[in-house]
């Protein structure tokens, strides 16, 4: 039992903080709002550089071998940062899903181009059918009820859907009658559930770093700005906002970390764990939000500010990979009719 | 007679003929947002339209251009005009803001200057208060205003300033008395922004449109005839026009009301998959639209009674913009994974609910704070100490 | 259209309010509470020489012949003061829903009665089974599903079963098989109807009077008691949660009005208007319950200081004639469903 | 290894070991109040049984009497203590406020002296801090203990101290250096509650039971031994103790999972005609509950590798507390119209909900409001300005 976090992977979130600070710094989410984008290539190239799409592949196919608990303190940098690319829907949901996969065919053979970012990869889902778009996608994984299919990009045609965060680009994909499904039945079930899990996760760690970032800039605002005198983060109503949106994040981010444990497992506890942490980190991103525009005022409303960079992300998270109704009505279901034992002996049960 | 909740003959009359004009002439095509330049002459077009029909303020007198209409009349005229589907109102501030004050402050000519080509929404009106530094604590503004012969020479940078981008004049407070603090030595002054000195730049909201503006002053030259009221009485005059914005009219509970309906409407199409909790909300909602409603009835009557307006209207501010941010929560958290669909998305299923959740996040914000109005209900209205 | 209250309303509340001031003061509740009630009789006793009993009652019943809108706030000061006995259920719920069927047997006679306070009526009905009792009750009114029963106190067994709120004497009726219903089938549903509908706007209306009266304890309290060298009422956490407070007994208030004219009516817009009225009350009392011991600390926590008295009357009137669940769901039902026009131009529509 | 949610094979022994020795020892009938004499008393023995097998106070050093037991087996042995329904501990202040403190700061003659009786179950510990004038203002305090030769002189009146109203000895800092101010010239003292000039009455909560007394120092004489560090270093070591007492063990998550865990019982049995909105509310309150263990078992291996516990211990009370209350709000709206109903009442479901819902309400009060935590959330952690 031990819920801290290496000094390794403290250094590697560290690293990555760097990158993006340098990356995604405001300007350049500004640029990317004001339609002035030129950078998405280079910020793909960057990531690969630092070999964060391998994180959790195997060595063999070029990766790092590390585990989930290795890569969730990176999706909780990639929701502060407001990242435009979708680097942890590719390294941290669906290359270790297709990875436990390896045997079907052609899978295999783009495991180590995902690794080192070559492969650009769009994800879709029954529950998520919009993808997140990778700058010039070279595969799409779609995941249906009871198919899956892995297809060239260029067998894909896309209708845009814009969303209100300019770091997402989203698109419907449209499937061409002839596609050949990678799978089917119990094994695209099992690579479907493996993906959303997944999913749920690691959106619950980046809107814990979103909702972490809002904080902070807040706070700063609040140091700095002034009214009748002093700043206003000497009023207790001020404090007090900030003070209830750290209590919130500090407890989703227990429940995010422990839920790592349960990624990938579909049994009722483990589906409650993985919603539980998706709830939670919404909830708190969803506070952070609120208080952070309360407290910025006039200010925060602004379009020059960078606050509604984060806010953006923020909403758009709260929908993405199951929204508030799928995963609250899953864990009601499998905490209100007991689906798995409860009581204070089972906080860390797992289930297949 | 006390708890007389029927309308009478003459109100249900008014209401038909309210409807019928508003079915005759609301556009059926949605107008463009008033925050674009297009949109902005569409909807002065329509204040024109409503002027042509003598409905653009009708709780004015008639000498004004209004027609004398009493609370009740106006809430009912809201109601229909929020009904029929009717656009926004670019000349709010105008009509509810500096209408009422210039009819307490202003002298026959200033009246007769503004009033009528305002109620022909022929010159609308943006507000000039807050500055850089002065947002909550309006008192402590720098914009100022040196006396030069029978003209004011303006200088100094408002902010936050809503239909500025794109409106004709705007009216403001500066400091008329050098070397002054706080409350005292202000004016309340009237500028028209297509002037000499006078620089407008629109701010985008975080939706994208210039939804407000800054003002730059620099050097500006307005005839010293602009001043509403004395000089130096600037904090009074706009004290009573905040209080205005606060009041009644601020924000009409048919505006709520219609928005709980879109929400039902909403919730029925989407309950199957929806978490049951949000059903609660849904109907939490229209109770909350509802009570509003009653409660602005309730006023309106104790105002038509004789009552005046005072610390009630922050008890209005916080209840309308809590409910109103609550209620576009719970319809994003009912649109799920298309919430953040923006227009032009094809799989959006209806844009307006963005935009309204938004605009529901700048509620607790302008007009005063909600942090401002507790501390209001909690000094005048129970009479706790001041800190 | 015209939601003001006339002067002799006012007046009437006024004599009431000082009357429980007398009657209901705080010593006279902590005696109760302490079981060294004698008062019970010369409390009733008082409110009969008012002539509370009879202000609904037709004037040849000996009654004022007055109409709820004259009751209302009468209901709120009876709430405010926390009075022990059910004069509400007796005047303004029980005594005009009979009065509807005044041709029912023994219901005629028993009118002037319950006008002059000469009888007091025991209330039980399907949705509340458990009657708030007067001292030594003459008669039982039961509201069953499809059935009610007028009859002398001599014939019903009752169980007691204690309240938190030691104001209030809860009995359940044990009715002899042998008595013989006041009526059957559509009339008394009818009456069944009546009785729960009074019921949920008179309790909503005691829910405004408690929930003021711990609003105002908790002002005087703030303004008070010094912390750090100031009255807590200076800090802005206090003051906000006491403005709060404000707000929402502000808007029950209207909605508790309004009710009035839906009383006694079963189209689902007065359904609708009476729950509203009944949940935005409670709503309101259980903040101002909250937020008074949250002022009070320690202090409100306390047998010895007033506070409990109102709290426990809040806790109880949430539960009373329909709880959060009955209410809730009944408004849910009909406003999610559109059992009736929603929109702006129906705020005061009324149906049979 | 990072995030290992593996019990190691020696934790699994001692949970075993912990619900073996449990089912064999916890009474089956539930005790009496612990805030009533007689309840008091079986309480008392409870702890005495509990020492017996040594259990009393398992992270104790061995030396006191303790086990020694790391953080996560004190967890390990509080989930199973919740989960066999054992009795609430008596001596809570004595095992996780003053026992910390007197290993910190204490003699070792005042160590060999109180720790182990403490250990035993033999003498129970109240606290004395606030006073009439002085909650949430500690500093504000106005007991003095007057120094005379080798004993001190105490006079004053400390309130709402819990437990007291039947333990043995109470803790407190009293002004030991005259016309010292705020939180200077305190020293903390350790003085028997069965003493000539000590008088202890109890004070009636809401619930009706004496959960907390006044005590009046009326020259009670006790000996300077009695004095916890030095002179005038009252304050620092009343601050260590609260520390302890919002640190990790004021409230073991696992009363919360039990609660949360009867809950959902409530819900299955009262669903049929419940607010489905309700049954959110029950699912909410098992995350809390659940999200509170993780985040505790978080902390403890923190500390565990080296860390201190400081402002988060303001995190935890907020978030229990919290939690508490809403989780009993929502078991009264399930019990819906037998809500009210008390102990003895035939109706009543359970009585242990409404109990539970009057004590949850002290929770955001007690132990430092949750405004003052907040506060200080915001200032030490956040780093905002103080007012």
């Amino acid at each position: 039992m031990d819920f801290t976090f290496t000094e390794e992977q403290q250094l590697m979130a560290g690293a990555f903080r760097e990158l993006t600070a340098d990356i995604c710094a405001p300007e350049q989410l500004r640029a990317l709002y004001d339609g002035r984008d030129t950078q998405a290539e280079a910020r793909w190239a960057r990531l690969a550089e630092l070999g964060l799409f391998g994180v959790l592949a195997a060595e063999g196919d070029g990766g790092l071998g590390l585990a989930d608990a290795d890569f969730i303190l990176l999706a909780e940098e990639a929701g502060h940062a407001a990242l435009p690319e979708p680097l942890v829907e590719q390294a941290a949901v669906a290359l270790p899903a297709l990875g436990a996969h390896a045997g079907l065919p052609s899978v295999k053979a783009l495991l180590p181009q995902l690794a080192s970012g070559e492969a650009r990869l769009a994800l879709a889902h029954s529950r998520n059918p919009l993808a997140n778009l990778p700058p010039a996608p070279t595969h799409w994984l779609l995941c249906e009820s009871d198919a899956a299919y892995l297809i060239e990009a260029a067998g894909v045609d896309v209708i845009v859907e814009p969303s209100i965060d300019a770091g997402r680009r989203l698109g419907r994909p449209v499937v061409r009658a002839s596609a050949a499904p990678l799978c089917r039945g119990a094994v695209a079930r099992a690579l479907g559930e493996n993906v959303l899990s997944r999913a749920a996760l690691y959106v619950a760690a980046q809107s814990l770093g979103v909702g972490a970032r809002m904080l902070a800039i807040s706070v700063a605002y609040a140091k700095e700005r002034e009214q009748f005198g002093k700043p206003i983060g000497a009023y207790q109503a001020i404090k007090h906002h900030l003070a209830s949106v750290a209590v919130k994040l500090e407890f989703a981010r227990a429940v995010v970390y422990a839920a790592v444990a349960h990624v990938g497992r579909t049994g009722a506890r483990s589906l409650a764990a993985l919603s539980h942490a998706k709830l939670a980190a919404a909830d708190a991103a969803d506070l952070a939000a609120r208080m952070a525009i309360q407290v910025h005022g006039a200010m925060g409303y602004s379009w020059e500010v960078d606050l509604h960079f984060y806010m953006k992300r923020a909403w758009a998270l709260a929908g993405a990979w199951g929204d508030h109704s799928f995963h609250s009505r899953r864990l009601q279901g499998l905490v209100c009719e007991e689906a798995f034992a409860l009581g204070p002996d089972q906080t860390f049960e797992r289930t297949a | 007679m006390a708890l007389d909740f029927n309308f009478t003959p003459a109100q249900q009359r008014f209401r038909a003929e309210v409807r019928a004009w508003m079915q005759a002439h609301v556009p059926a095509r949605a107008l463009k947002t008033l925050e674009s330049e297009e949109g902005f002459a569409q909807h002065r077009e329509w204040e024109r339209t409503l002027a042509s029909g003598n409905w653009g303020m009708i709780t004015w007198p008639q000498q004004y251009g209004g027609r004398g209409a009493s609370l009740i009349d106006w809430l009912i005229f809201e109601e229909e005009y929020y009904r029929a589907n009717a656009p926004l109102r670019v000349n709010q501030n105008g009509i509810f803001l500096l209408g009422p004050t210039l009819m307490e402050f202003g002298t026959p000519e200033q009246k007769a200057r503004f009033l009528p080509r305002m109620a022909a929404g022929e010159e609308i009106w943006a507000q000039g208060w807050s500055e850089p530094q002065s947002g909550s604590d309006l008192a402590a503004l720098r914009a100022t205003a040196v006396r030069d012969g029978d003209h004011y020479v303006l200088k100094g940078h408002k902010i936050w300033s809503s239909r500025a981008a794109f409106a004709d004049w705007c009216f403001g407070i500066f400091r008329t008395e050098p070397g002054s603090e706080r409350h005292k030595g202000l004016s309340f002054i009237l500028v028209p922004l297509r002037h000499p000195g006078v620089r407008v730049r629109g701010i985008r909201q975080i939706h994208g449109e210039p939804g407000f503006a800054e003002i730059f002053f620099e050097d500006a030259r307005v005839p010293v005839a602009n001043r509403l009221g004395d000089a130096g009485a600037g904090w009074q005059i706009a004290m009573a026009t905040a209080g205005f914005e606060r009041g009644l009219m601020l924000r009409s509970p048919a505006r709520f009301q219609v928005a709980a309906q879109k929400l039902v409407q909403l919730w029925r199409r989407q309950a199957a998959g929806a978490d049951p909790a949000l059903g609660a909300r849904v109907a939490q909602a229209w109770m909350d639209a509802e009570a509003y409603a009653l409660n602005t009835y309730r006023t309106a009557s104790r105002l038509m009674a004789g009552g005046s307006i005072g610390v009630e209207a922050s008890l209005n501010k916080i209840f309308w913009s809590e409910l109103d941010l609550e209620l576009h929560r719970t319809a994003m958290s009912l649109l799920g994974d298309r919430a953040e669909l923006a227009a032009g998305s094809p799989e959006c299923l209806d844009p307006s609910w963005l935009e309204g959740f938004m605009f529901s996040l700048a509620g607790p914000i302008y007009a005063g704070t909600n942090e401002i109005q507790r501390n209001l209900i909690a000094e005048r209205l129970l009479g706790l100490p001041r800190a």
